[in-house]
């Protein structure tokens, strides 16, 4: 068997590289760690940048088109930085039926964002998930990792104006 | 001498396309004279005549819809016809004029109106039709009979379809003429 | 563990937990964390502390899903069952002040009701009894003790035997015969082996394996092991959402503690057999439930289905034959093992045997978790079980099967819970979620929605689905917006039906399900669109 | 390696081929004609466009004759109204996702889409087209990408994974915002990983990939090196 090329650098000296350098190390730098890798460089950095992407791509032996493709495929990563504080409007059928697009709707008017977007003051990055699960609960909004539950757009709008300009927990 | 009254009505429509369709539909050539034995060509940017007549037996269409005015012949046309028919790929497919589409209408006409202009023109209000959001083949709007794709389609192509539809039949085309050709 | 120490422990735990006189079992379950139970929780041990009441009088106990998730956050106490509803921190001293007496009225939550009573729990046994995160409790619970009875004293063919004369079948919507699936596997030659869980719950609006995951995640995990046993696996991995953080933090601490004690890694239960769990995060791709795409995304590529043959169990994850079963049918598998199949197949009705966990929502009284048996009428789900719609509003459908089933209306509701019945009506038994509608619900928008969903979700591989339903979403908001023409109705069956037919896998083929559900059921309501546009 | 012989039926015809042979194969060889659109000689199959789709007797759905497999007293059926209803309507999908303006393309007349819609008789498409707004990428040197006449067939992919090894095109997105990429989704010129052997190009069945100063019509593509290259190179793809 042809040796493997070396495993590149880390983009930088962050210390951080090493929390991914591992996660795929424990795969054994194979193509197959490729998923958690990327799990593993969104959850250290907050998002996938180009040069991270290109160390994994490097490290794990994956073509960078293979890695990109992967990245993208998923709704979970993100290839941008999101805004201060996030709010991910749940769109499971649960929450649809009691009015989950209105409160999407009221957000957009009131913030200028669609889902996927941050707001033009970096302020606030509007998601929406498919399901949480909690549909007991719907509609659910979860802001910065606080779980609204029943909401309605008056509540929403009350939240958001609460942690705009706040740090985040 | 007068002409049979059983001579059928026949219609010619040119939306947005180049004319190449009508020009290829010139290109019959001494066929013309076949079809006019059996057709009267009633109206067409090809004779004087300036409206619609109340019934027309077969209409061909060349040009994609691409404007109010468009949209407006079009539906009228279409009441006033027996059988409507797409000639060329723009009244079929769309073809180039809905190469505009994935632009949107204000790039477009900025880029006629203001960047390539050595003096700003107003932009088209109504006597200058104004441009639908998008343009379309002839079917997205009303219902369309007989389809005949082609870039244009050739004479010989139009000649025998022309032909196949004043003997009532419906022209099989397969063999003839596809998108593009 | 030795089947002996298994038994060693569990006997401790019991003893030590019938010196209790009391204990207050609060929901930590996703369904009630948000509405702050951990908090709840404190403040019942603050209480109980300032009250000078010990932890062997009265334990406050962190529990997985008590099923009425539209009423919590909810406390339950033992022994008598009784349950407190609507519970803030602040109840606390109410709750202690009651625990010789019945619940508060404002608290009490009437456990007679339908809605407990007309469940069979098996899957969800123990939710709500056991602290999810402490193996003492599954043990002391029975668990575990299947595992080393099957270990040592079953062969292989003798487990598939029993889960074939269980006529268990798959939970995660297709419903294929689970014995039959082990024994293809069992027969597949190659190694090593592997067995996957797929938990990577995508419907929305469902949530059965969040739930089984956060109350009792060593109950899937032994049915993990004893199919791995079945079928000669020696390698495992669960795939998970990594939008359920509680589930697959509760997850990793049974997994950690089963390690620990030798129930997971070689020689486990002091036999020859192995068996390695690996934790796998999903990203967020409904497809990836399609088992040759969450093989794909297993082995770290874009979760696209490939066509099958070669079927995973002959072929599967790097080429191995693999075993794919989903959460709840894995959970099954204990309780068959124990009882027998012919106990199970007891259960249910002729071809479905068994129970069934379903997720309630939508316009219905009691939102949450329910375990059926098999055969029980939708009516008695919606209106008995489920209390059925709030006041006010009238029952119009109760969708099953989410994106890949349909919408049932009214005249249809005595029909039997069972993969076959539901199949006859258009729908599918699904994984679990049943949403139900009421007449405030358009069955145009719903189809729309659920085809939007379909949309986003195409993996984008095979033209049928990624443009199929394009096209019907588009033709569908056609209908909404009083555009839709004549021809519209007719292109949008004949692509229900192309869609249907020539999709590369089981997300395209069944897109169309919810649409074609309401166009049968729900005409009129088209027609009305088709009248109201004029054309 | 040489297996057992099985005898089938093709459209009433008693055919035979090799054990491991897939229906198109078999097919093929006894001149039956069954259209195509991802298959390439000479690439591992996608199974992706559904054109090749038949009639099995006994199967409960329609198979890819491509990846299925023939088996003894098989009795496959390559024609029926709804065959062509299906494949007629898939090649209106296409048609419709992007915006393939036949008259002005490269590929004006080599094209596999065109000349699908030809024999299908596609003479108009039904549904609504999309009209994307989609890239050229004209950065290479010899090569042009048009994002506007791709239709996902995954044959670059393929070549260039499998044949090639470079492993240059990759596919991002899901659903209807896939697009085929080069590296990081950046321009193909920029790309690290590209060996410009072409090998792309001369696979696509449209005029998505061309070589540059081609004007319409003019790209015709050449792909009979792909199953010798193939065998040459170890494949069992041919």
């Amino acid at each position: 068997m042809l040796p493997k090329p070396p495993l590149p650098d880390p983009p930088s000296d962050d210390k951080r590289w090493k929390i991914v350098a591992t996660s795929m190390r424990r795969l054994g730098n194979q193509p197959h760690a490729l998923i958690e890798a990327l799990h593993s460089l969104q959850q250290t950095f907050g998002f996938l940048d180009r040069p991270g992407l290109e160390y994994i791509a490097g490290t794990l032996h994956a073509p960078l088109s293979k890695v990109y493709g992967a990245a993208t495929f998923y709704h979970h990563f993100r290839l941008k930085p999101k805004g201060r504080h996030t709010c991910i409007v749940c769109t499971g059928t649960g929450c649809y039926i009691k009015g989950a697009n209105r409160l999407l709707d009221d957000i957009e008017k009131k913030h200028g964002v669609k889902p996927d977007q941050t707001s033009a003051d970096g302020e606030i990055s509007l998601l929406t998930a498919r399901c949480f699960g909690a549909c007991g609960l719907a509609p659910v909004v979860v802001l910065d990792e606080e779980v609204l539950a029943r909401v309605t757009s008056d509540d929403v709008e009350r939240k958001l104006a609460e942690v705009r300009g706040n740090v985040p927990r | 001498m007068s002409e049979p009254v059983t001579k059928a009505k026949l219609a010619t429509v040119w939306l947005d396309g180049c004319s190449g369709c009508h020009m290829s539909f010139l290109d019959m050539d001494e066929r013309l004279l076949e079809v006019a034995a059996r057709a009267e060509l009633v109206y067409s940017p090809l004779v004087d005549r300036k409206d619609f007549p109340e019934i027309v037996d077969i209409t061909l269409v060349e040009g994609a819809v691409s404007s109010e005015e468009d949209l407006r012949k079009i539906r009228h046309i279409r009441e006033h016809t027996r059988v409507l028919v797409s000639l060329g790929d723009c009244a079929v497919a769309g073809n180039v004029p809905t190469m505009r589409n994935p632009f949107g209408v204000e790039p477009v006409l900025s880029r006629a109106y203001d960047e390539n202009v050595t003096a700003p023109a107003p932009r088209p209000r109504g006597v200058i039709p104004v441009l639908l959001q998008a343009a379309r083949p002839v079917h997205a709007v009303v219902p369309v009979d007989v389809y005949i794709p082609g870039c244009p389609p050739s004479a010989e192509t139009i000649h025998y379809a022309v032909s196949e539809l004043l003997a009532g039949r419906k022209p099989e085309l397969r063999k003839l003429t596809r998108f593009g050709a | 563990m030795s089947p002996d120490e298994i038994r060693g422990m569990a006997e401790r735990e019991r003893e030590h937990q019938a010196g209790r006189s009391c204990v207050l079992q609060v929901c930590t379950a996703a369904g009630c964390q948000p509405m702050q139970s951990v908090e709840i929780k404190t403040a019942l041990e603050a209480e109980a502390k300032a009250r000078g009441i010990g932890e062997h009088q009265c334990q406050v106990k962190s529990v997985g899903c008590l099923g009425l998730c539209g009423s919590g956050p909810l406390v339950r106490r033992e022994p008598d069952g009784a349950m407190y509803q609507r519970v803030t921190p602040g109840d606390a001293p109410a709750i202690l002040d009651s625990l010789g007496s019945a619940p508060p009225t404002h608290l009490f939550l009437d456990t007679r009701q339908p809605f407990f009573a007309r469940q069979t729990r098996i899957v969800t046994a123990n939710s709500g009894r056991i602290d999810p995160e402490r193996l003492e409790d599954y043990l002391a619970a029975g668990g575990y003790a299947t595992l080393a009875r099957v270990l040592t004293e079953m062969s292989p063919q003798e487990v598939i035997g029993e889960i074939t004369r269980s006529g268990l079948r798959g939970r995660g919507g297709g419903g294929y015969p689970t014995g039959l699936k082990w024994s293809t596997v069992a027969k597949s030659p190659g190694t090593p082996k592997t067995i996957i869980c797929n938990a990577d719950e995508g419907d929305p609006g469902a949530f059965m394996d969040r739930s089984v995951l956060e109350s009792d995640p060593h109950r899937m995990i032994e049915g993990m092991l004893i199919a791995a046993y079945a079928v000669g696996a020696s390698e495992g991995y669960i795939y998970i959402r990594a939008e359920y953080p509680l589930a697959i933090a509760r997850l990793k601490t049974a997994l950690r503690h089963a390690e620990r004690h030798g129930l997971l890694g070689n020689n486990i239960c002091g036999t020859r057999f192995n068996l390695r769990i690996e934790l796998r995060l999903g990203a967020g791709a409904f497809v990836c439930g399609e088992e040759t795409a969450l093989i794909a995304s297993i082995e770290g590529n874009r979760g696209t289905p490939r066509p099958r043959p070669p079927y995973p169990a002959e072929r599967g994850l790097f080429g191995h034959p693999t075993l794919i079963n989903n959460v709840e049918t894995y959970a099954n598998v204990p309780s068959i093992l124990e009882r027998g199949g012919e106990w199970f197949a007891g259960i249910g009705t002729e071809r479905s045997k068994g129970t069934k966990v379903f997720a309630l929502t939508g316009s219905i009284a009691n939102t949450g978790l329910i375990e059926v048996p098999m055969g029980i009428t939708l009516r008695d789900i919606v209106f008995e079980i489920g209390g059925g719609v709030p006041e006010g509003a009238r029952f119009k459908a109760v969708q099953t099967g989410g994106p890949s089933g349909g919408c049932i209306p009214e005249q249809y509701l005595n029909t039997p819970v069972d993969y076959e019945s539901l199949m006859s009506l258009g729908s599918i038994m699904g994984s679990g979620g049943m949403i139900i509608m009421d007449d405030s619900s358009s069955m145009i928008d719903v189809a729309r929605y659920f085809m939007e969903f379909c949309m986003t979700e195409s993996c984008g591989k095979c033209i049928p689905c990624r443009m199929g339903t394009v096209e019907m979403h588009e033709l569908l908001g056609r209908f909404l917006n009083g555009s839709a023409a004549k021809a519209d109705l007719d292109l949008l069956e004949d692509l229900c039906e192309m869609v249907k037919s020539t999709s590369l896998c089981g997300l395209g083929q069944s897109a169309p399900n919810p649409v074609l559900t309401t166009l049968r059921y729900f005409r009129p309501e088209y027609d009305a669109a088709l009248a109201a546009g004029g054309r | 390696m040489a297996g057992r012989v099985l005898t089938c039926q093709i459209d009433g015809q008693d055919v035979s081929g090799l054990e491991e042979s897939t229906i198109l194969e078999v097919a093929r060889e006894h001149h039956i004609r069954i259209p195509t659109l991802c298959h390439v000689p000479g690439l591992p199959e996608a199974g992706a466009c559904r054109v090749c789709l038949v009639e099995v007797e006994g199967a409960a759905r329609l198979l890819p004759a491509c990846v299925t497999r023939i088996a003894e007293g098989m009795k496959v059926k390559t024609e029926s109204e709804r065959l062509l209803k299906y494949r007629r309507m898939t090649v209106e999908m296409l048609f419709a996702e992007r915006n393939h303006i036949c008259s002005v393309c490269v590929s004006n007349g080599h094209c596999d889409l065109q000349w699908l819609a030809q024999t299908l008789g596609v003479d108009h498409i039904r549904f609504p087209y999309r009209y994307p707004a989609l890239p050229v990428d004209s950065s290479h040197a010899r090569f042009v990408a048009d994002h506007n006449r791709c239709v996902l067939c995954l044959r670059c992919v393929r070549v260039c994974g499998e044949i090639e090894g470079a492993h240059t095109w990759d596919v991002m997105g899901r659903g209807a915002d896939c697009l085929v990429i080069t590296d990081l989704a950046q321009p193909w010129g920029e790309s690290a990983s590209c060996t410009s052997c072409g090998k792309c190009v001369q696979v696509c069945p449209t005029g998505a990939l061309s070589e540059k100063g081609k004007s319409a019509g003019e790209m015709a593509k050449q792909r009979r090196f792909l199953p010798y290259l193939t065998l040459m190179r170890g494949g069992n793809h041919v």
